[in-house]
């Protein structure tokens, strides 16, 4: 089964095609099997985060913090960035995007591999921070779905490790109906 | 020549008023020439692998027996169950400061809406009594929030400061990041320290 | 249990021989014929020639044939119809008659020479690195030292066309 | 017959069980954990089990589960057929390489005599180097495949790497074998009974080429070039998501192993402990055990005693891993053609004229 995906012809095998289309596990909802093996499958994923940095301005310099030795992002399972999006799960926006930058992320939100995440690292992912002009992206979430939003110039190494709890909250709670997400819903920019 | 800067002197014509053997900047050998030894190779990846392997060893020796009462080598903070106290010139949060009644010290004078660089602080104006201005709404969107301490420094009032939180602000939404008054005020006391230090600060500059 | 490998081995080899002989994407051939490569060492394995059988793994498929698919994806050369399509016919003609031509003369020689003996009797070390290395140093010497000097005389070779450099000053 | 089948059976299930059941998920968690101890950090702590978290060793079963679940992806241009084989061709010498390492000495045991090793091959470890140049095709196939610029450049830099180190390598490997006088590696390590015939202190140059080739061959850190995070995105696996991905990984773990073991068993005193013989091994254990106890006994401490050494050597190649940088691409080749290359030659030479001689 194919999804057209920009220029990509994306295979899906243990996803099970279209959200729309998952009938039969929309039925079996509540199911023991499944639910047990859903949850053991939100557990690996919720401990084992590859990151996809797309780091673009200072915020990078917080996000090297986080990941070094004293706040150790490896502490929660995601420390390994890969930085081809094929083998990403999580793909931190840390910093600015410009007019210019957004078909790169756009592009590289829909190269990743399902499933996906998007964390919004810092104000000017989240909301374009205080550059407030025309020449700079007023929150990724214009652009590509988001998922946890982490404020601040730049955030404390505390306030990703929070983000990263509530993702693993989240994911925890996610259902196999919820993949696959797709593409971008701005495909072109 | 003379041999100080004068203070009508701009700060980068300096090198004017200083001794040339001042200003002698240590040489840098960018490239350096390896002894044989170094050129070896081998004998340096030793060298490196002594210093890294003897960091392994005692952080091996630290987790399997831990030092009583001495600090631990390994500094990592664990962050969910371990919390660092900030010092209280540090930005977090802005918070506005509440009477002891509750009530907001603020007047909505719309100084900080102002400048903020921001527009993250958007205030809606009211009157309690004929003079008395409040603020009906006060939202400080902190997706836009820079954290840099503006509003504390013009507000006429104390009454929004940089307090030390930093936790809870990752948000699933974005419009969770929209905090109203309630979400804002804190008693007076628990921004105390701060207080103090504001104005210690802003003293200086005489305003 | 042997017989059987052998003859898988057989297969193996024909077949993708004859893949890399039919097929038009170079580097589809070229793997092709790692295989072929890799059956044959299974081969000289199973005629107890462990040796020669490792020999052709390291030299033919670990060294020559990746050199080839280096070149192959650096040129990055295209699936391409031959230009001798129009001539095809006498091209097969010209093709069978040269092929036939060798049969008959290998028969001919075969039979000069006469068939390999059948089981034949090999003792204990034949095949093993030992025996081979004593007479590749002993009684195939001279063979052996002008095979290198011919690998020498290409490698010289591969060196000069390799440095040849544009010079400006004589243009 | 039958019972050789049984016999070989069993050592291959071991080394098999061994390498892809333990070393390779185990091996995914040194590397974390090993680092972050290194850098005074904690590592991979949090994934558990009933509240029980094995000092972060879920952490590998989440990966595993994790990559197993993610989307399977292949580009839309890619050659289909060499994009899926490539991993297997990757993963396939790393684990076949073992077949020939001995693991422990010769037995006797209920009248069988049990050689522990899959293969006592007479062309030992050539056969190694005939697998490594096979390993070769796995990163050029994943890199010609995935018709991504990264990947085919990743894939050249790759095969030109392997190929020039193989020289080198196989060049610091035939000092041992002239002094050992065998390519068997059940001679080699039954030649190195006597602690100071170990192969360290007859050829420590060898042991220092062959260490740096055979970490270039496995291209992990100072020489990962063909995969530079900073230049060529992940290099040859640019384009593979899921188990595929993982392929490529387990490969250089397992290789890892194999670069270990054949280190152990030529210049390490292989399954040996240092002035201790097999034979005195047997006559210790024998006083309480009976004949066939004695060689069990005896057969569990050499596999011990390998694996133990085995894992010193992992240990060594991750410390090397997590305190070198990268070198550049021009350095890597220069260094194989001009330093490595020569000086093997020359320690071949003296080798050979010191046996000649002696």
């Amino acid at each position: 089964m194919g999804l057209k995906l920009s220029r990509w012809t994306v295979t899906r095998n243990l996803m099970g095609g279209k959200a729309e289309d998952a009938g039969p596990e929309r039925l079996l909802d509540g199911s023991v099997i499944l639910t047990r093996l859903e949850a053991a499958v939100n557990w690996a994923r919720k401990y084992s985060f590859f990151l996809y940095p797309f780091v673009t301005a200072c915020c990078g310099m917080e996000f090297m913090s986080v990941a070094g030795p004293r706040y150790d992002l490896d502490r929660f399972g995601a420390a390994l960035p890969r930085f081809s999006p094929r083998q990403a799960d999580l793909l931190m926006v840390v910093g600015t995007i410009s007019h210019k930058q957004a078909p790169i992320l756009v592009k590289v939100y829909n190269q990743m591999a399902e499933p996906k995440w998007v964390f919004a690292f810092g104000v000017c992912a989240v909301s374009g921070g205080f550059y407030d002009n025309y020449s700079v992206v007023q929150g990724i979430d214009t652009l590509i779905p988001v998922d946890i939003y982490v404020p601040g110039c730049p955030p404390r190494p505390e306030m990703v490790l929070d983000g990263l709890l509530l993702l693993q909250q989240k994911v925890k709670q996610e259902r196999w109906t919820d993949w696959p997400r797709g593409e971008a819903p701005v495909s072109r920019c | 020549m003379s041999t100080t800067t004068g203070l009508g002197q701009s700060p980068y014509s300096v090198q004017v008023g200083v001794p040339a053997a001042v200003l002698k900047a240590k040489k840098v050998r960018r490239r350096l020439d390896l002894t044989l030894w170094e050129k070896l190779y081998v004998a340096e990846i030793v060298r490196g692998l002594v210093i890294t392997s003897k960091h392994f060893f005692i952080n091996m020796l630290g987790f399997i027996f831990p030092p009583a009462g001495k600090k631990r080598k390994v500094f990592t903070v664990y962050y969910p169950e371990e919390k660092l106290t900030l010092p209280s010139a540090y930005r977090g949060r802005p918070v506005l400061v509440a009477h002891a009644d509750g009530s907001e010290k603020c007047v909505a004078c719309g100084l900080c809406e102002k400048m903020c660089p921001a527009h993250a602080i958007s205030i809606v104006a009211a009157e309690k009594a004929p003079g008395e201005r409040y603020p009906a709404r006060y939202t400080l969107d902190l997706g836009r929030c820079v954290y840099c301490g503006y509003c504390e420094e013009v507000c006429p009032k104390e009454a929004i400061v940089m307090s030390d939180e930093y936790q809870g602000l990752a948000q699933g939404d974005r419009n969770l990041l929209r905090f109203q008054k309630e979400q804002l005020l804190r008693p007076e006391g628990k921004v105390k320290t701060r207080l103090y230090f504001v104005r210690r600060i802003y003293s200086k500059w005489n305003y | 249990m042997e017989l059987l490998i052998f003859y898988a081995f057989c297969v193996g080899a024909v077949v993708s021989a004859l893949l890399m002989v039919t097929t038009k994407r170079p580097v589809r051939a070229a793997m092709s014929l790692v295989a072929t490569m890799s059956f044959l060492a299974g081969l000289y394995a199973l005629l107890n020639a462990h040796l020669i059988a490792v020999l052709q793994l390291i030299v033919y498929a670990g060294a020559i044939m990746v050199l080839f698919l280096f070149v192959i994806m650096l040129l990055n050369i295209e699936e391409k119809e031959g230009k001798l399509a129009k001539n095809v016919f006498f091209i097969q003609l010209a093709g069978t008659v040269v092929v036939g031509i060798l049969m008959v003369a290998m028969v001919v020689v075969m039979n000069k020479i006469g068939a390999p003996v059948a089981g034949a009797a090999v003792d204990e070390t034949f095949g093993t690195t030992k025996a081979v290395g004593w007479m590749l140093f002993t009684k195939y010497l001279l063979p052996f030292e002008i095979a290198s000097v011919l690998l020498l005389a290409a490698i010289v070779g591969a060196v000069i066309l390799a440095k040849r450099r544009i010079d400006n000053s004589k243009a | 017959m039958l019972a050789d089948l049984i016999e070989s059976l069993a050592k291959i299930v071991f080394i098999f069980t061994v390498n892809v059941g333990v070393f390779a998920p185990i091996l995914g968690w040194v590397e974390r954990k090993q680092s972050a101890v290194m850098q005074d950090r904690i590592g991979a702590n949090r994934a558990d089990i009933l509240g029980f978290t094995a000092i972060g060793l879920f952490h590998s079963l989440a990966d595993a589960v994790k990559l197993l679940t993610k989307e399977d992806f292949v580009p839309a241009n890619a050659n289909k057929f060499f994009h899926t084989l490539a991993p297997f061709i990757a993963l396939v010498p790393a684990i076949s390489a073992f077949a020939i390492i001995p693991f422990g000495g010769r037995y006797e045991l209920f009248g069988r005599e049990i050689n522990l090793v899959i293969a006592d091959l007479d062309v030992g470890i050539l056969y190694v180097f005939a697998l490594a140049g096979l390993a070769t095709y796995g990163t050029v196939l994943a890199g010609w495949s995935s018709r991504s610029n990264w990947s085919l450049l990743g894939g050249l830099r790759a095969s030109a790497q392997m190929l020039s180190y193989e020289v080198a390598m196989g060049l610091s490997i035939i000092g041992i074998i002239i002094v050992y006088g065998s390519l068997r590696l059940t001679d080699i390590g039954a030649a190195q009974e006597n602690f100071f015939r170990w192969g360290i202190f007859l050829q420590p140059v060898g042991f220092i080429i062959y260490m740096t080739c055979a970490i270039a061959e496995n291209k992990r850190i100072p020489f990962d070039i063909p995969e530079a995070e900073s230049e060529l995105v992940a290099g040859y696996f640019t384009e593979y998501s899921g188990m595929k991905f993982v392929m490529f990984w387990m490969a250089e773990f397992l290789e890892m192993v194999t670069i270990s073991a054949i280190v152990t068993t030529l210049f390490f005193g292989a399954w040996h402990i240092p002035f201790v013989t097999d034979a005195m091994l047997l006559s210790w254990f024998s006083g309480f055990a009976g004949p066939n106890g004695a060689a069990a006994l005896a057969m569990a401490v050499n596999i011990a005693v390998f694996f133990a050494k085995v894992s010193f050597f992992i240990w060594l190649q991750m410390t090397i891993r997590w305190t070198l940088p990268r070198f550049r691409y021009d350095q890597v080749m220069r260094m194989c053609w001009k330093m490595l290359l020569p000086l093997s030659l020359i320690n071949l030479s003296i080798t050979g004229l010191v046996v000649l001689l002696l």
